[in-house]
């Protein structure tokens, strides 16, 4: 009750804020290393691509769908990028060969992603596949296709001015994070202020409702899908150039991350409560528990079991807000 | 003019409407009445465009149309009120009022305070007093139904369908409605009212269309024809129920509450239920009036045992002081609820009839103590079935497919197997029509006999003088009367129930 | 200063993954030698994921570590981050993989998995006699080191025309995945007279399978790695043969180098090669889990 | 409609039966190395253990819930059975030695795994921390802690009795089929025959109505993700057994196989609506076309691009089925 009261208010709900508060104020006080400005950036340009992700999963979660693909799709779309940049388009028949600017390549990445999610959304609407096997199978195939289109080996080398993306700064803010800042933007400005954002609550609330008010639930489901899949290609594009080289194995079980911002942040796998700030919260949740963890020299054994445990108590903490019989 | 010539639709199984005509005529109320499961709300749905695969033609003036979605049949100016809730429980009652049209400035982004101020205005006609930016899951039945009323009213529509809009107010709001539709009928619009209540029809409509087993019985002036009259078309005979004053000699004390208090889930500081104290009696038929927001649900929910955290207070059952913690306590007390929402409380909508009845009974269902006994659950169920009259193709069917009356009955054949020693019921006429009705009252009138104390919550006060042996009347949460029937009117009722300020 | 004194104290061990037992002795060993030396050593698992590798390494650099002994996920995608610990002023030590940077890392103590598997290559040549089927476990598909082994082994064992693979599939490194795979082909393929493996996890899968199947004794198993069980089981002429290599070895040299650096030492060799040494029944008596007696 | 009135139905829902029929049928055509008895058993020994973890996962996600712990949960059960045989149980201190029997090392890990999931189900219903969430970090609290109990490192050599459970047969069908076939005709007589079965669907399909029906909704859900858990426990026995060796980084991602079957089984993520026989045959269907990939010896690129394709296929089938209007 008390969650869906504050739900539209700015901060998604409070309670995801007080969590992650406990949580620094408890790091700062175990390690100097913790509340410096060096280390604040650090733990947003590595939040930063999970922030891209998790925004777009919070759209589709909100739908009351879910998108298990989003780490393959990055992957596949780095690689995508990565290919364009170093190699372009050859088609040896004609021979024919296109060369791609930066733009060029992270567009074509990106138009690529919102395909992949296109597909996925046609899954689920036209052919009524539930989202959670749509996706999952999309996790394998664009695996997959990552892995014909590499060959398996990374593509890397991909110069200066594209790695800028991942590791310059701009007036002392890295990159990644002015690009992640700008998606949140994007996505609250619809979420809370289009006739989109509001469908997509409705239908996550109640899709008979919704269909019942002549919203047409399958476009919806439609953009959203790909919006998902897009932000995931960017992320892959962010993660590449950070790289300064394309993985073939990357992005995998980021879903599970994005999924876990979303969660911890209170939006409802259920659809329809939820906000974009609390995911945005979630995310920063997880990144300074890595961080955290590492500064605190925990042993990697012990990190998983005390990870586990703080993600648990965080969303405790957030759940202790909404009481009720 | 909305002409339907003969319109026949089959849903998996059973056959809903059998070549269906009639006339809707623009500037009159034209009630829509019939039993549970005639078809009522059926082919309001395909008017509406909801069943858009259907036999025959719909003639709208003068033009033969078919709709292809809810949306067209909204522009051709078609609008309805769901019998059954249609709204976002997450979603502010503003934006629920304008879900799907919503209001954007030149650069479409959404005007949030447009949108509030009209719909603060829709509410003031209805004389609901909640703020439009109060999330539709706050509340209570009675109040969404408003809202539902007030998305239809905004749509100016030539046509509007009313399936069963009263079933969940009072009639205080049901006094707002009707001069809200005696504007729409001035306008020359074409008004559609369903409703069991024949009272309301009787005061506000012009023509009737009866409707049985899914045909067209008759229609014409409401005005050349009496009650009996209609019910013998509907119903296909006579049927009368004299009501009985008390019955009970002896009071042999069943249930008594003592000081029950209900804090706000929220605002821990204001009360819902204030020091609420009553007795029931062995065979007693308490009935429990009082307008909306009254905070009879929450009496019944919190005797039930669903607000172990925020309610106090004594209960004790055949003398015996019980702590009620949870449902499954108060069913071991013997008390049983049926509760005011079917489709989010009483029903598990995607399975089986059977499954729905017995589901509080599986214990006594069972063979070597740990097997359920397939055979005994269907006599059991068949017996409630046939009992209570519910229509469905069989026990196998999906409780989602059955008409919202019979749903209804479902969840009190739920409860009735349980055989509690304490009966609530929460509306539980709402939506059933008055030969279900009869029956449910006459029921009720046998179990007490049978020595069962029963409490009613209902809104409509004919019923409760019919079958109450006393009367309880509730304000904003607080227990303003308690009269034996001898002495109670419908005048003295009402002037307990209205809010002193 | 006093900074200096305490980072200069602490040493980072980065590893590609803890899933695979071979990279965890790797790392502890690193870490053992480093606490030898009196450092405070602390391990970073990179579950082969090369951004949170370098997740890790801005980490390790904000924390001000004095070195890092470094076991790479990827030659190419973890440069840029070796990169950045160099600018940073922390000198990396790459262990059993390397990367493709000449400058990047102060020293790399490398495990030849190629020409390991070329010697592999040569032997199962040998044992087969030149002809025969046989089955190739990949490991990850996506792992450099999968197509490293595999080239190696595919740079001799395809000059005989005698030797025809009739089915490569990949079993990801895993014993399980391995031994399902493995009982699959053998369907298909019941007359097969070797199983060539990336690693020894994937080694001791397959010959499993090949013990169900009943197929274990005319079936030659080759690993590569030197793990504990498969040392076990070339002992018990179980396996055939693998490749040794030497965490131990590498991780204590490079141990040694952070301490010599952090103690001022500045030119070290860019490159040790670390031979991958071919162990069969023959020679097995001289060798033990991940290096010689 | 069509399928919710077909549940209760001995199969489950016809459809999946047909989706494997025609995935079979095609197989046979491709290559006749599949339909052989020998190839036959060869899928059920393989599709065993996920027969088991996904039982377990159907009854979870009948209640509505999911469970993403079940991979580490198996790792951990299974580096238990082994540590025990292995090494049994020290207390250096007391200087006291307590050794196990094969069966005495099995039933702890079936039961260390009904505690773990005794926990998750207490996060869920005590705390009202999303199942999602719950057991997610159970997945990385397990997978830590046998990290921890292992060091690391396989447990090996455990003994030929011991193997017995995973590669032995009784009466020509391997030990772990019969296991997965107890397992199964249990669910299926608890789901259909009892009133825990009743529960379970009447949580799915309408919480708040089985509550005010007297269900004890929080003792129903920690049966339940005990359960799921302790079968996830078992099929780490099994698995631990097969190889004669404990992995540490066994089961990894096996939830995700696990949930697969439950859905292409068709049973909803919502809850509510499914069955157990519907999951077997998706299990095995997954099954099926990882043996037929290899037998046809598709390269490992394709391979999960055909997998992803032909799981999306078998859904579509699947999903013609359930007509609506
Ligand atoms: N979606 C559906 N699937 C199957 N049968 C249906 C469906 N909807 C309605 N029916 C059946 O069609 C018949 C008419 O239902 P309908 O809801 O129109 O009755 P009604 O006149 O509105 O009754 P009530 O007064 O109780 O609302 C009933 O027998 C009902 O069981
Ligand atoms: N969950 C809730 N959150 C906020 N207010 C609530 C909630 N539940 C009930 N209320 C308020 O408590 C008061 C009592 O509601 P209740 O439904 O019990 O009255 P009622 O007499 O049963 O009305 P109705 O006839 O609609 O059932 C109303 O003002 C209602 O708005
Ligand atoms: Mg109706
Ligand atoms: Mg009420």
């Amino acid at each position: 009750m008390l969650a869906s009261v504050s739900y539209n208010k700015n901060i998604g709900r409070f309670q995801s804020v007080i969590a992650l508060l406990i949580l620094c104020i408890t790091l700062s006080l175990l390690t100097d290393k913790f509340f410096t400005t060096a280390n604040g950036l650090n733990v947003l340009r590595q939040v930063a691509v999970n922030i891209c992700i998790a925004t777009g999963m919070t759209l589709i979660v909100l739908t009351g769908g879910i998108d298990l693909s989003v780490g393959s799709v990055l992957a596949l779309c780095g690689a995508i990028t990565a290919g364009l940049l170093k190699n372009g388009l050859q088609f040896p028949s004609a021979d024919l060969f296109v060369g791609f600017t930066i733009l060029g390549a992270v567009l074509a990445a990106i138009i690529a992603g919102a395909l992949l999610g296109l597909f996925n959304g046609f899954a689920i609407t036209s052919f009524k596949v539930p989202p959670f096997v749509a996706t999952l199978a999309m996790l394998t195939i664009a695996r997959g296709l990552t892995m014909l289109y590499t060959g398996g080996h990374p593509v890397s080398n991909l110069g200066e001015s594209f790695t800028y993306i991942g590791t310059g700064s701009l007036i002392g803010i890295p990159v990644p994070v002015w690009i992640a800042a700008l998606v949140v933007m994007l996505a609250v400005f619809i979420t809370r202020k289009t006739r989109l954002g509001r469908y997509i609550y409705a239908i996550g609330g109640n899709e008979t409702a919704a269909k019942l008010s002549g919203i047409r639930i399958n476009r919806v489901k439609l953009i959203v899908y790909s919006m998902g899949a897009a932000l995931a290609a960017l992320g892959g594009v962010i993660v590449t150039s950070r790289l300064d080289s394309a993985q073939p194995n990357a992005g995998i079980s980021y879903e599970l991350d994005a999924i876990a911002a979303v969660v911890i942040g209170g939006t409802s796998l259920n659809g329809g409560k939820g906000s974009v700030w609390g995911t945005v919260i979630g995310a920063i949740i997880i990144g300074v528990l890595n961080n955290g963890l590492v500064l605190l020299n925990v042993s990697p054994f012990w990190q998983q079991v005390v990870k586990g445990g703080v993600i648990l108590l965080a969303v405790i903490v957030d759940k202790a807000g909404d009481k009720k019989d | 003019m909305l002409v339907a010539k003969n319109i026949s639709k089959r849903f998996s199984g059973v056959t809903a409407l059998n070549g269906v005509n009639l006339e809707l005529h623009p500037g009159k109320v034209n009630a829509i009445i019939g039993e549970n499961g005639a078809g009522k709300s059926t082919l309001m749905k395909i008017f509406s465009g909801v069943h858009t695969q259907y036999d025959g033609e719909i003639i709208y003036n003068g033009q033969p149309v078919k709709f292809t979605s809810t949306k067209s049949a909204e522009q051709a100016g078609i609008a309805i009120i769901h019998q059954e809730l249609n709204l976002v429980p997450y979603l502010s009652v503003a934006e629920n009022i304008f879900l799907g049209r919503e209001i954007t400035n030149s650069l479409g982004i959404l005007d949030k305070k447009m949108m509030k101020e009209r719909s603060a205005e829709l509410l003031k006609q209805l004389n609901l007093a909640v703020d439009p930016g109060t999330k539709i899951a706050e509340l209570k039945v009675g109040q969404q139904q408003l809202v539902e009323i007030a998305r239809a009213l905004y749509s100016n529509a030539s046509v509007i369908i009313m399936d069963e809009p009263t079933s969940a107010i009072s009639d205080k709001e049901v006094e707002n409605l009707f001069s809200i539709i005696r504007k729409l009928k001035e306008e020359g619009k074409t008004v559609v009212y369903i409703s069991h209540k024949l009272k309301e029809l009787f005061a506000i409509a012009d023509r009737y269309v009866v409707l049985r087993d899914g045909m067209t019985i008759s229609s014409g002036n409401l005005d050349v024809i009496t009650s009996d009259e209609l019910i013998q078309k509907m119903t296909g005979r006579k049927l009368s129920f004299e009501k009985t004053g008390c019955t009970l000699k002896d009071k042999q004390e069943l249930l008594s509450v003592k000081n029950i208090s209900l804090k706000h889930p929220l605002l821990r500081i204001t009360k819902l239920l204030n020091n609420i104290s009553f007795t029931l009696s062995k065979g007693e038929i308490l009935g429990l009036y009082g307008l909306m927001g009254a905070g009879r649900t929450e009496l019944m929910e919190t005797i039930f045992g669903l607000h172990p955290k925020n309610s106090s207070g004594e209960i004790t059952v055949n003398g015996k002081d019980r702590k009620i913690k949870s449902p499954a306590q108060a069913i071991g007390a013997g008390i049983a609820l049926v509760p005011e929402d079917r489709k989010l409380q009483g029903l598990i909508l995607s399975q089986t009839v059977r499954a729905n009845i017995s589901i509080a009974v599986l214990q006594k269902l069972q063979r070597l103590g740990f097997m359920l006994n397939a055979k005994k659950e269907k006599e059991l169920t068949a017996n409630y079935i046939a009992g209570l009259a519910i229509k469905t193709s069989s026990g196998n069917n999906a409780a989602k497919n059955l008409s919202g009356g019979n749903q209804q009955k479902i969840v009190l054949a739920k409860w009735l197997a349980t055989h509690p020693k304490i009966l609530l019921l929460d509306e539980p006429t709402r939506g059933v029509d008055i030969n279900a009705k009869a029956e449910i009252y006459k029921l009720m009138k046998s179990l007490a006999a049978e020595g069962m104390g029963i409490m009613m919550v209902s809104s409509e006060l004919p019923e409760i003088l019919a079958v109450s042996d006393r009367v309880l009347v509730m304000c904003e949460g607080e227990l303003t009367a308690n009269i034996p029937i001898e002495n109670a009117t419908e005048t003295e009722i009402l002037k307990c129930a209205i809010h002193k300020n | 200063k006093n900074q200096d004194k305490q980072t200069s104290n602490k040493i980072a061990v980065v590893v590609s993954t803890l899933n695979n037992p071979w990279f965890v002795f790797l790392a502890e060993t690193a870490a053992a030698k480093a606490k030898a030396l009196g450092y405070d050593a602390r391990i970073f698992d990179s579950q082969n994921n090369t951004a949170l590798e370098s997740d890790h390494f801005e980490n390790i650099i904000v924390a001000g570590f004095g070195a890092i002994l470094f076991n790479p996920t990827d030659a190419n995608g973890s440069v840029a981050n070796v990169l950045k610990a160099k600018a940073a002023g922390i000198p990396v030590f790459c262990m059993d993989r390397e990367i493709n940077s000449a400058d990047g890392a102060t020293s790399q103590i490398l495990s030849d998995s190629y020409s390991g598997a070329v010697s592999i290559g040569k032997y199962f040549v040998r044992q087969l006699n030149k002809k025969g089927n046989y089955v190739e476990l990949l490991g990850l598909v996506g792992d450099n080191n999968t197509w490293a082994r595999s080239k190696g082994f595919h740079s001799v064992a395809d000059n005989y025309s005698g030797l025809k693979m009739v089915a490569q599939q990949s079993a990801d490194f895993d014993r399980n995945k391995a031994m399902e795979v493995m009982e699959t082909i053998l369907q298909a393929h019941p007359d097969i007279d070797g199983v060539f493996c990336g690693n020894d996890a994937m080694a001791m899968g397959a010959y499993q399978a090949l013990v169900s199947a009943g197929k274990a004794s005319n079936v030659k198993v080759f690993g590569f790695d030197g793990a504990e069980d498969v040392i076990t089981a070339i002992s018990e002429n179980k396996v055939a043969a693998t490749g040794m290599q030497f965490p131990k070895v590498m991780a204590e040299t490079a141990a040694q180098f952070a301490n010599e650096y952090i103690k001022g030492k500045r030119d070290f060799p860019k490159k040790i090669p670390v031979a991958v040494e071919l162990v069969t029944a023959g020679n097995i008596s001289d060798y033990i889990a991940y290096g010689k007696k």
